[in-house]
């Protein structure tokens, strides 16, 4: 803000992964300390930001489709930020060697199982349908679902995107799962200053905004603002058409003599002509073939 | 002209001449370090006076007028206490260094590599000595009826430092630094004025 | 002689130079330097840079900079208010971004890590939420384009869409005024004053300053008619007809419901009007023209 | 020979201060710590030649007399409208908390924020109800309003 630009900003968040030179980065790994290769980091900018990117909620229920865990049917804890993978109740583990400074309570060895990330991509979500036939609940593995605009999600009180499993025309809503405990919301609105309504469309003629306000409201070269685009503009991107040389021009105007001509209807003395030549020519051919 | 502050001015000559029993203080806004004198000017004769000791870090100051500003008036009710306590600061500053150099380095705020602590050519510890060595003297010497005149009262520190009984503080009028000549003059008018009434009414007193 | 006079004078000394003059004061000592504190310093309440400053205080807690805790204002929240509401949060906004940089400022020059402009990948409490102000700022512009492009859009399409809205309005307000009671007959009044304001720019509330133009003869010409339709029994509205000028307009646009019963005596006064031998000649000129003539025989009336 | 430090250990301290075995292009000398490094950095008041006047945002807004005096032009000067103390809505806080829950518009049955249809129809409803919020400005239970 104060003085660092935006620019400057975007350097220094860059700086850690791009501006190391190959020798740099070399110097850096050869005087680490020894420690287990992870290679699912993400950059900052590839981390998942919305719902859509994650499709999966903690609380949801899920089937892990490869490795070791695959056709486990278990729940997704929470998010891994910096690998894009998510923590699930039952998933797969990894043994580690976990410093002292990171022990929880009730660690007792430095080797140690740690719960591994799943991608989303590996997961299929698990949901509970209305069997008729039996009149239970029964677990259905959705194989595909895609996300159909956005919801006001009461029990998390936020906008959130609808998933819905499409087929043969019906749309079947799968509802994301509620929050643990239910959300304290507070200053709903109308409540205070804030969201009091108090712009009125009140007249035509009289415009609310003083005149003097308006060109600090709009920016007329703004580069936003497109306009028409309209023949003029279109003539004076089209460039001219090249002179034509003599050459071309005097072949053009042998054509243009030619179409001046027309077409003739062949006469029957024409026709009879092409046909005696053509004929002749047909029995010489025979007459050679059959010598031979 | 002749530069009065070059000389020291006895009490019965300030009276004769018509000064006011005062001692200004000047502050140097380049390195802090502070002067005293006995008119609202000084000299480059006190300069070298109040600075006997110089070295890198507590250098002799230069005599440009444009880098000196009046720090405090000290203004006392007769010319005897006003020449008594100008002595006694200058007497206080050899004091600091050369009588009691250890102790009074011992006091000062140090940077990481153990010299004083600065900020470019500006040490805040000359300007808080001064104003230590102004409640000394008038501590010790029990100067009664004392006012000060503050440019800033900031700097007057805590009030736990003064006597109350013996020192009043004021506000210097706020001025441009083109005029501080002129603030001082009329000051010192001011200061005179209200030391002659004082004498009227004691030489009353003694007369009835 | 010149030491003759210093021995005369009395002068107090500290050091042990000054023994002769027989007050010895070797055991004094200095003093630590004193520090100069703010607590000298009194600044009025209403001192203007406390504007730069959180109900001030010196630099915000944490507790009060949660960035995430805070968010900016959407745009249909800012759609609802009024442009003075509007202009107001944008001088609050750039308040709050001066304080957010004076903090961030002052952070950084204490080099408090995590502070803003420190090289920290990410950006500090300050940074975020200045960020969050300048979003709520832009919208605040976003929505009063959008509501300029909306009256300009409108303005567009008034000339065809004004007859069948005075025309609706007119058919709903005499229906309404049927057999109104007290109450509803003054929320009809106000109604008709809030469309006058709307289609006509007309305060009728205020006539004093109000400027003699095309607008103003439209507003008369409506008003009259609906006054007199209103008012009138069906014999006097045969009478008199549609008015179609100002001229004669104007005398049923001063009619309110409080004096209703002198509608018998305008249509008089219209009628001779229309008898007098001026009449003729008003009627050639332009409408704002009978507008003031008319106003001017009516000032004679009164 | 290559002029380098190490050649020249037997030429002089101010030689060596030049640093003769470090050279621009041209052949002037290079005084600097490196010669690596991005030199496509935006002009300082001190550099470019006598045309170049950079300013500081602040300067430039008027223009000075023959007499030697300096008349400002206030067209030029930037000036700040800040809202009337009667208008001055305190109240209004420049964020909102995150528990407030986001509003969306709806503007159903019509083409967006700025269609003179909605526009119209806002006019007719202040008309008939004056400055009160009706059925189709409030909030419904779904979050949406019509806006």
């Amino acid at each position: 803000m104060s003085n660092v630009s935006v620019a400057g900003r975007r350097f220094w968040k860059r700086a850690s992964h791009d501006f190391l030179r190959p020798h740099e980065l070399k110097r850096i790994k050869t005087n680490r300390l020894p420690f287990f290769k992870r290679n699912d980091f993400v950059l900052s900018e590839d981390e998942y930001k919305d719902f859509e990117q994650w499709r999966y909620f903690p609380g949801d229920r899920v089937m892990i489709t490869t490795g070791e865990k695959k056709g486990t049917v278990t729940k997704v804890v929470s998010y891994i930020n910096s690998s894009n993978s998510l923590i699930l109740e039952d998933g797969p583990t990894y043994r580690t060697i976990l410093p002292k400074q990171f022990w929880q309570p009730g660690t007792t060895s430095y080797v140690n199982e740690i719960p591994e990330g799943v991608k989303p991509q590996d997961l299929k979500l698990v949901a509970k349908v209305h069997d008729e036939a039996t009149g239970k609940d029964k677990d259905v593995i959705v194989h595909k679902f895609e996300f159909l605009g956005k919801h006001f999600n009461k029990e998390w009180q936020t906008w959130l995107p609808t998933r819905v499993v499409k087929d043969k025309g019906e749309v079947l809503y799968l509802p994301w799962p509620a929050p643990e405990s239910p959300l304290e919301r507070t200053g709903a609105s109308g409540e205070d200053a804030n969201s009091e309504r108090s712009y009125y469309v009140d007249s035509v003629v009289h415009n609310q905004i003083p005149k003097d306000a308006l060109k600090d409201i709009r920016n007329p070269y703004s580069k936003y603002k497109r306009g028409t685009f309209e023949q003029r503009h279109l003539n004076k991107f089209t460039a001219p058409d090249m002179p034509l040389s003599e050459t071309k021009k005097a072949y053009l105007s042998e054509l243009e003599a030619k179409k001046a001509l027309g077409h003739k209807k062949l006469t029957p003395e024409v026709k009879d002509f092409i046909g005696g030549r053509v004929k002749k020519f047909v029995e010489s051919q025979k007459k050679d073939l059959n010598i031979q | 002209m002749v530069n009065l502050a070059a000389r020291f001015h006895d009490a019965k000559w300030l009276l004769s001449k018509g000064y006011s029993p005062s001692v200004y203080l000047f502050r140097n806004l380049e390195s802090g370090q502070v002067i005293y004198s006995q008119f609202p000017y000084f000299a480059e004769r006190q300069i070298k006076k109040q600075f006997q000791r110089p070295n890198w870090q507590n250098r002799l100051p230069s005599t440009r007028k444009d880098i000196w500003r009046i720090m405090s008036v000290v203004s006392f009710d007769n010319h005897e206490k006003a020449v008594d306590a100008y002595n006694a600061l200058v007497e206080l500053r050899h004091l600091r260094d050369v009588g009691q150099k250890k102790l009074a380095n011992s006091f000062r705020k140090k940077n990481e590599d153990g010299n004083i602590w600065y900020s470019a050519q500006y040490r805040p510890t000359w300007t808080q000595e001064s104003v230590a060595d102004l409640t000394t003297v008038i501590d010790e010497l029990k100067l009664e009826n004392t006012k000060i005149f503050w440019e800033d009262l900031w700097r007057k520190g805590d009030d736990k430092y003064w006597n109350q009984e013996l020192v009043e503080h004021r506000q210097l009028e706020k001025f441009s630094p083109r005029e501080e000549s002129v603030v001082l003059k009329r000051l010192g008018e001011k200061v005179k004025a209200e030391f002659a009434l004082l004498k009227e009414s004691q030489n009353a007193e003694t007369l009835s | 002689m010149f030491k003759k006079n210093i021995s005369n004078v009395k002068v107090a000394h500290f050091h042990t130079a000054s023994k002769i003059n027989g007050r010895i004061r070797s055991n004094i000592q200095i003093r630590a330097p004193i520090e100069p504190t703010v607590k000298n310093i009194k600044v009025n309440e209403d001192h203007p840079l406390w504007q730069f400053f959180h109900e001030k205080k010196f630099i915000r807690g944490e507790e009060d900079m949660q960035p995430s805790s805070w968010r900016s204002w959407t745009v249909p929240e800012l759609r609802r208010k009024s442009f003075d509401d509007l202009h107001s949060l944008w001088f609050n906004c750039l308040k709050e971004r001066n304080i957010l940089a004076r903090e961030a400022h002052l952070l950084e020059s204490m080099k408090v890590n995590g502070g803003a402009g420190t090289t920290e990948q990410t950006d500090g409490p300050h940074d975020q939420l200045s960020e969050k102000v300048r979003t709520t700022m832009w919208r605040i512009r976003h929505v009063l384009g959008e509501r300029q492009k909306a009256f300009e859009n409108t303005q567009q399409v008034i000339p065809e869409y004004k007859q069948q809205f005075l025309e609706n309005f007119k058919e709903r307000y005499l229906d309404e005024a049927n057999g109104a009671t007290e109450v509803e007959q003054q929320d009809l009044e106000d109604q008709l004053a809030r469309l006058n304001w709307a289609l006509f720019g007309i305060d009728v509330n205020n006539l004093q300053d109000i400027t003699i133009n095309k607008e103003f003869v439209e507003c008369v010409i409506y008003n009259g008619n609906l006054k007199l339709q209103k008012f009138g029994s069906k014999e006097q509205l045969d009478s008199v007809g549609v008015i179609t000028n100002a001229y004669d307009a104007f005398p049923l646009f001063t009619l309110s419901q409080e004096n209703s019963d002198k509608l018998g005596d305008l249509l008089a006064s219209i009628e001779k009007n229309r008898s007098s031998e001026k009449y003729a000649e008003i009627m050639k000129m332009v409408p704002v023209k009978q507008l003031e003539q008319a106003i001017l025989g009516f000032e004679e009336v009164l | 020979m290559k002029q380098t430090c190490v050649n020249l250990f037997h030429e002089t301290a101010a030689t060596q201060l030049k640093r003769p075995w470090k050279k621009y292009r041209d052949g002037t000398l290079f005084y600097g710590l490196t010669k690596a490094g991005s030199k496509r950095h935006a002009l300082t008041t001190k550099q470019g030649n006598k045309t170049f006047y950079k300013g500081t945002r602040a300067s430039g807004v008027g223009s000075h007399t023959k007499f030697g005096e300096y008349v400002i032009n206030w067209s030029k000067v930037r000036t700040y409208v800040a809202p009337a103390k009667e208008t001055w809505n305190k109240e209004l806080s420049p964020l909102i908390r995150e528990t407030v829950p986001e509003v969306r518009n709806s503007f159903a049955g019509f083409k967006g924020p700025s269609d003179p249809k909605l526009y119209l129809k806002k006019l007719n409803e202040y008309i008939v109800y004056g400055p009160q919020e009706t059925e189709d400005h409030v909030i419904n239970d779904r979050n949406v309003e019509r806006g």
